[in-house]
């Protein structure tokens, strides 16, 4: 398996099957981002119809090619992916993907050409993704097997988020949604039809690769029992979280699963225990996927679930205690001689948990720094968080609160620190090196990632 | 984590349906425990046997072939002496013939009537795509109004049925409200992980398992599973 | 009460008592903002140890100002706070706003002081909000009586949103949350110490100006049954939704409120059920609040609860719908002939509902649109909805994908239209004036919006 | 939305405790239906009306200072002829006098023993800020485990009742389930209307109210509430 998936997201050579000069259809847009990437591996344009694409020339087969590629990507209408897919088994290709639609998921004469070719493919040992698929990539080796258009806007980064969906078009979304969060990716692939590799197997491999620290997927059923459940136990023993968007739970939503895939959708109520069972996020929104994600992706868990908040308005403390509170974190008070200590210095604050140095602190950046260096230091708290409302979102008051922050968190300790707030992306993105996680309250509730 | 429980060794599974008192015997060897109960072959025998179990006494028709026997009229409970219990197993025994003529018909199970502790619904289904499955619930209107169940693939050990058995809403149940005494839950979850290795050594020949009621005692005394349905692959 | 709160929030004169020179102190950020808004009432800066205050003269004290103003701000320590409130209740000024903290909040000695502060506001008919609150705002009166720092950034727009906190930093994050979804605001009150002014009066208030079509509050709990309830009902015969954050839910976020106001927080679960016996939308969240404010302000509400989803890919659709179902929504099937129609113009569709209309239309922006205008005319659906991914986030395709849309739509009806994808602002914007809502997914699930 | 219900003409409320027949007296008169029952003063007494009401009966002590009659013994159910009532309201008439020597006795409550239905509690509570409002929930595990209970400040019409019954997340089991016939949920949001008009005439005397149990019949059969607790300002 783990040789058909190196030809498949880190090939050698790739030939592009119906490649197109023009580099806005399906057809064409892999060989651009390819090159746009420097991708290092032989790029092989196959199109019986032209002598160059995209300025490298084109060959007329696959029988014709001047070496075997690793992999082949079929840009082709449904009809005439048999053919190559017969033309790559014969002369050895290790590996496709296969973006066309037309097979299964549009009735009896679809599945049966998808069959054809899965058994043409299978008699060759050689694998396949798709059809019906988006296809692949894998940053690090800027490597980009499909026809997303969020790459249009720029190439992915390499980093810790791995990514396996079903479908496509959700995929991509949220690599998209992923890359605006500062979050890279690892490798990232679209099973579509799933007529050979299906999800499951996609899961197993990209929890494996050692640059994936957590896993965003995307089901709306799993076909391989075995597959899936291992895929599953993998990612505990190595320690990567999977966070996963699990869809089809309504009668509508199965019916529509129905008719999109032929995945077989096994109840969701057992499904969803069965996430429970191996420690998988199940994220009810996209959003909350992303957010864990994200706060995964760090790689810094908490030992335990004392929670420490500080606040510069009640307001906000009250609110974030809540949260924390439902989520079962424990907002246990700071120790009796710290929170004399803190009214020493503050008359006006609430020194217990949530520690409220009150709009005193926004002027006196001095006095934030003390609070914060006691709760630090005496608190013996798991987990630090601040909720600072607008005050990273403000042009003038953004910089000096960031430094006078991160002065008094100094490197101590292996504790998770959140920081929640309406903030620039910029500025999450100057904190994030210290272990620090912005969650922007834009975007979602405290809630979501109390963990 | 914990570690997955040790396989069971397949039992040789016979085809077709099974009565309750087989489907006990076969569940007894994964290490699930039942009320000590007799098979009679006839009333005067149920009558016979019923004193050694101390009274009260439920009679229940045992048959491969009619698994749901309230429906048939084939159980009846509170029995207070052997005449008692030597009318109830006539009657059972007629209702039967009557209702099922074709019905292979074991005799009459008598079991001590088993009260208190709380009830509890347990069982196995073979989801379409992950296979079997454990799932554990309330009895009632748990069960009934809430739907409030919750599964597990199996085979998983004992760490993990705490776990599940802490996923239902009325939890608190078990752990005693109104001066209720806690229930023992270290046993529900040890019946949890034993089917489960059964359900996960049987995963081609068994479709489901009922064990419904389950009555869970106090703290101490165990779980007691108050029948069982065995729903195998091959069956008309 | 009214004639108070014109004083209030629409005063032709404003005494600002402890203005101060610099711009970025408390007591000089007032008068800042409002000479940046062209505020067109009289400003009176009261200091008695200058001459003038940023460029305009200033007056040693009430008693010497050369008009009675309508109301006065009082940035001044608490100390000196009663003697000023003294004077203006000897000059008849109808309104203060006290943004001074140091009173009730901070234990015995702060409460006597609010006490005094209070009965002599009583005896002179004078109308007090604070103290330590974070003032007030009129954006269509360019009137700024606040020292809140989202101001630094930008003012505020007109708008139909009213927002009212007893949290000054809530409030002020809740405006710039606002502000940043584009969402325009009516007025703005925070009531602090709620010494005499609480969050049910200003709710009252706010819900009747005719500018209002929507409130946001936050509140720790309410003092007053009648005054709230009241309120409630005015919303909710004036139609105006309110969408509502309540805090103190936990123990620990109980003990906080106690600390932070003297607000008297009932049950949390009474106050939930009364919320939902008035038709209040209690938010979960900070974002579920800005979402639901965000969809009420447009002003239409669907007249039924069948809702068509149109998509471009089936495991977008299947989690729309999946959210739809959940949210009480009936996500019904097209008609069967028009179905047929469908399936005649794309053999790949899927034309039930979810209407599905493959990539095949990501290309085909006129197979698009006839898919759409189909829906629209044969689907008698309340509400339109498009999941749109991440085409509306590419550069090339944004703007041919929002036009055919549009057109697709035309102005038919009066159904909601609501789409949900990963887009730009300006997007967003440029959809908004025909009654759609988009919600950017990033953000939140679809889940939410979905009323 | 459905307009407030028409305030309730206040009743001149005595000051501190009310026996249960007291409190139940003062609740009919804002609509509130009971079952029909009968204050003895004497054993003897008790005995001689029970045939009236229809056996099997109910008895208990009624007592202005006794508001927790089980906690003494003073409830006896299931009472199928005369003698077995003279014999148990002595009993509970003698229990009294010992346990609370101190307690005004006005005699014992006969009620028939209404069976069937489904269990409810209804109430009142005076929020520190929210004021009266009144509490809806299923019995038994309901409210004891899943703590299934929902709120509505007083008055609010039948629109508004229904909105509330709705709510509960054990609802499913007042439209019928495993064959139980539907309740009378119209009849249980007139009870809860009439009890809120009840809780805002006398706000400020009015400190909670218990009707616990209230049993909802099958539709078109009403709600009978089997015992009422009035708290009144000014209690010792
Ligand atoms: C795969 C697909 C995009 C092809 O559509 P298309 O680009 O319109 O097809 P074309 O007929 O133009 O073929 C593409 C190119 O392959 C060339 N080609 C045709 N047959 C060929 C063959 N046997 N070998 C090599 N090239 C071939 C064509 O000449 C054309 O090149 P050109 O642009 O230089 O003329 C289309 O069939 C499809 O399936 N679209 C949906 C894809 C999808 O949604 N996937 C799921 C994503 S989740
Ligand atoms: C109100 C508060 C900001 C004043 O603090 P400060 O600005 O440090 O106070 P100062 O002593 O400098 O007084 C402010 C100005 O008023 C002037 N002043 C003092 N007494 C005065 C009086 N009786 N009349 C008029 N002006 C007076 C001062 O001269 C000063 O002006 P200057 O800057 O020109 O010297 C402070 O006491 C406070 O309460 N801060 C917290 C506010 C808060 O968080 N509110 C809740 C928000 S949710
Ligand atoms: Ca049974
Ligand atoms: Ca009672």
């Amino acid at each position: 398996m783990s040789d058909a998936f190196a030809a498949l997201m880190a090939p050698r050579s790739v030939a592009l099957v119906g490649a197109s000069d023009d580099v806005s259809r399906i057809g064409g847009r892999p060989l651009r981002y390819l090159r746009e990437a420097g991708f290092a591996g032989r790029v092989l344009p196959v199109n019986p119809r032209r002598e160059s694409v995209q300025g490298l020339p084109a060959f007329p087969s696959i029988a014709a090619l001047p070496e075997t590629p690793d992999t082949a990507i079929l840009a082709l209408p449904a009809a005439a992916t048999l053919q190559t897919v017969e033309e790559c088994a014969a002369r050895g290709v290790r590996s496709a993907v296969i973006f066309s639609a037309g097979f299964a998921e549009t009735g009896l004469e679809g599945e049966y050409l998808q069959s054809r070719i899965i058994a043409t493919a299978r008699e060759a040992g050689m694998r396949l993704l798709g059809p019906n698929c988006l296809g692949v990539f894998n940053p690090g080796l800027g490597y980009y097997g499909t026809f997303s258009v969020i790459l249009d806007t720029a190439l992915i980064t390499p980093g810790p988020v791995g990514i396996v969906s079903q479908s496509g078009a959700y995929g991509a979304h949220i690599a998209h949604l992923a890359r605006q969060r500062g979050l890279g990716i690892s490798q990232w692939i679209t099973t579509g039809n799933e007529a050979d590799i299906d999800v499951a197997e996609a899961l197993d491999w990209v929890v494996r690769q050692p640059e994936t620290r957590v896993v965003m997927a995307y089901a709306e059923g799993v076909r391989d029992r075995d597959l899936f459940l291992n895929a599953l136990e993998n990612a505990r023993d190595l320690g990567k979280p999977i966070v996963f968007m699990k869809t089809g739970r309504s009668s509508v939503g199965a019916a529509a699963a129905a008719s999109h895939t032929a995945a077989l959708a096994g109840s969701d109520a057992v499904f969803d225990a069965v996430l429970r069972q191996y420690g998988v996020h199940r994220a009810a929104t996209t959003a909350e996927q992303i957010d864990v994600a994200y706060a995964c992706a760090a790689g810094r868990f908490p030992a335990g679930n004392r929670i420490g908040i500080f606040t510069m308005s009640g307001g906000f403390g009250i609110q974030l205690a809540d949260d924390a509170e439902a989520a079962g974190l424990d907002v246990s008070p700071m120790p009796e001689d710290a929170q004399a200590e803190l009214l020493d210095m503050l008359p006006f604050a609430s020194p217990r948990n949530p520690v409220d140095a009150t709009a005193q602190a926004v002027s006196d950046l001095n006095l934030l720094q003390r609070c914060v260096q006691l709760m630090m230091s005496r608190g013996e708290y798991d987990l630090f968080t601040a909720i600072l409302g607008t005050g990273p979102a403000s042009r003038t008051y953004a910089d000096p609160l960031r430094k006078a922050l991160m002065e008094a968190l100094g490197e101590a300790g292996n504790s998770i620190r959140a920081l929640t707030m309406s903030a620039p992306l910029r500025w999450c993105a100057a904190t994030r090196p210290t272990g620090f996680w912005c969650s922007r309250m834009a975007r979602h509730s405290p809630t979501r990632w109390a963990r | 984590r914990d570690l997955p429980p040790a396989p069971m060794q397949p039992l040789d599974l016979p085809q077709g349906p099974l009565s309750e008192a087989r489907a006990k015997a076969l569940l007894a060897r994964a290490g699930i425990r039942f009320a000590g109960e007799h098979l009679a072959a006839t009333a005067g025998c149920a009558a016979r046997l019923a004193p050694a179990l101390g009274f009260p006494v439920v009679v229940k028709i045992c048959s491969p072939d009619i698994p749901h026997k309230t429906e048939i009229g084939g159980v009846a409970v509170n029995l207070h002496d052997e005449e008692a219990v030597r009318q109830a197993a006539t009657e059972i025994l007629a209702r039967a013939a009557t209702a099922m003529p074709d019905a292979r018909i074991e005799g009459v199970l008598v079991a001590p009537m088993v009260q208190g502790g709380v009830e509890t619904i347990v069982g196995v289904t073979r989801d379409p795509v992950l296979g079997p499955v454990v799932m554990f619930g309330l009895g009632g209107v748990f069960v009934e109004v809430l739907k409030d169940v919750t599964f597990r693939a199996a085979p998983f050990g004992l760490a993990e049925a705490h776990r599940m058995i802490r996923e239902i809403r009325g939890f608190a149940l078990l752990e005693g409200v109104r001066g209720a005494p806690p229930s023992d839950i270290d046993a529900l979850a040890q019946l949890l992980t034993d089917l489960s290795r059964f359900a996960a050594a049987h995963a081609a020949q068994v479709i489901g398992v009922d064990l419904n009621p389950v009555r869970v005692m106090p703290k101490g005394q165990g779980v007691i599973a108050l029948d069982a349905l065995i729903e195998l692959e091959g069956q008309p």
